[in-house]
């Protein structure tokens, strides 16, 4: 399956990117992405225990399956205001 | 209650706020703006540069007025955030409410704010006059 | 601590006020407006008359804002009143504080308001419609 | 002794004049000015015990001496805001 990764500020600037489309096996996890994620990139790793996966614009549970089509955001602790 | 959210790459409109704010006929207008500070624990600040996740942070920007809505009597309530560039004394948010009485006005005004750097996804880079950088309270150690 | 305190019979000037504030280059702005609010306990208002013993009140705000300095570290302070009419949605009073950290920003501008209304020489009058009118809390039965 | 007396919002209107130039008697206190102009006018008599004088724009102690020349306000409860 084909997914959309969304990064932004720390992670955005660690991948070089802001999207980036991602083949995945059928049967993965957000957390199984977040493991292969943190494999993938140092600054990913530091940051593993604290993002937070949405799915089409809403936050979903790590052990929610994802499909083919999603349009994932790694959401990294926020700093607006 | 009637809400005014937006994210936007421009200056946020201050009268415009205002006017907004006043034409709810009501009685308070209390307005929080968070400005680009210069120093900041000695560091000094040449811009601040916003990021955002818009889709999502404009959800939880209506999410969180709806939750301010529901804890106070509410006439208007804006909540406005810029994104790209901020430079020192400009404004990078500017959340408020109009109510009947100036309480209501003040608290929701502290929970609008408090709650959209909780939560909104938006992420914020302190830039230095020397051009260095780093993402404010990014999670990294 | 800079300051802006007046008295004037024309609209208040939300946009300074704004910039006023902004220029004190630190990252917490709050502002509280007082409109003249439509309906009050059933009763329609139609404008707010506001008189004041002008040198008296000027004076009470410098030392409100004074008060205020003394608590809170604060960058900018700004205490407008109106006089004369001022219609349904349209500002009586703004008060607001820069400073560098949200929390005193709400808290001095809360004081600014509070005091306000307490003790700086300045009346109302409530005109409704059918142009009957009464003076707002004038100690008369 | 001439002095300046300033009235404002209710007190404007039942003097029906935001300033009166007034001869006391030496000697009068803020305590008789009040008496006096409670004697005169019954809006200033049912605000008699919640009005404030002011002297040259500085509250002062009814007990106090009035001076020739002493610009005097009255301050009823204020509604500012």
């Amino acid at each position: 399956m084909i997914v959309t990764i969304r990064f932004f500020s720390v992670l955005r600037e660690a991948f070089g990117a802001g999207v980036a489309e991602v083949e995945l096996e059928d049967g993965t996890t957000g957390k199984d992405l977040i493991a292969l994620l943190a494999d993938n990139n140092d600054t990913f790793a530091s940051l593993k225990d604290v993002v937070r996966l949405a799915v089409n614009d809403e936050y979903v549970e790590n052990a929610e399956l994802l499909k083919d089509g999603d349009d994932i955001a790694i959401i990294t602790p926020v700093s607006g205001g | 209650m009637t809400t005014w959210i937006d994210i936007s790459e421009t200056a946020l409109p201050a009268e415009q706020v205002h006017e907004f704010l006043y034409a709810s006929q009501g009685g308070g207008v209390c307005v929080f703006v968070g400005t680009t500070r210069r120093v900041t624990l000695e560091e000094v600040t040449e811009h601040l540069w916003y990021e955002a996740h818009n889709t999502m942070a404009l959800k939880e920007m209506e999410k969180i007025a709806k939750r301010a809505s529901q804890q106070w009597s509410l006439l208007r309530v804006v909540m406005l955030h810029r994104t790209g560039k901020v430079s020192v004394g400009e404004a990078s948010v500017i959340v408020g409410a109009a109510t009947a009485h100036r309480g209501p006005a003040f608290e929701a005004t502290r929970f609008l704010i408090d709650e959209l750097k909780k939560s909104v996804q938006i992420w914020k880079k302190d830039v230095s006059p020397d051009g260095s950088s780093f993402w404010v309270d990014s999670g990294l150690g």
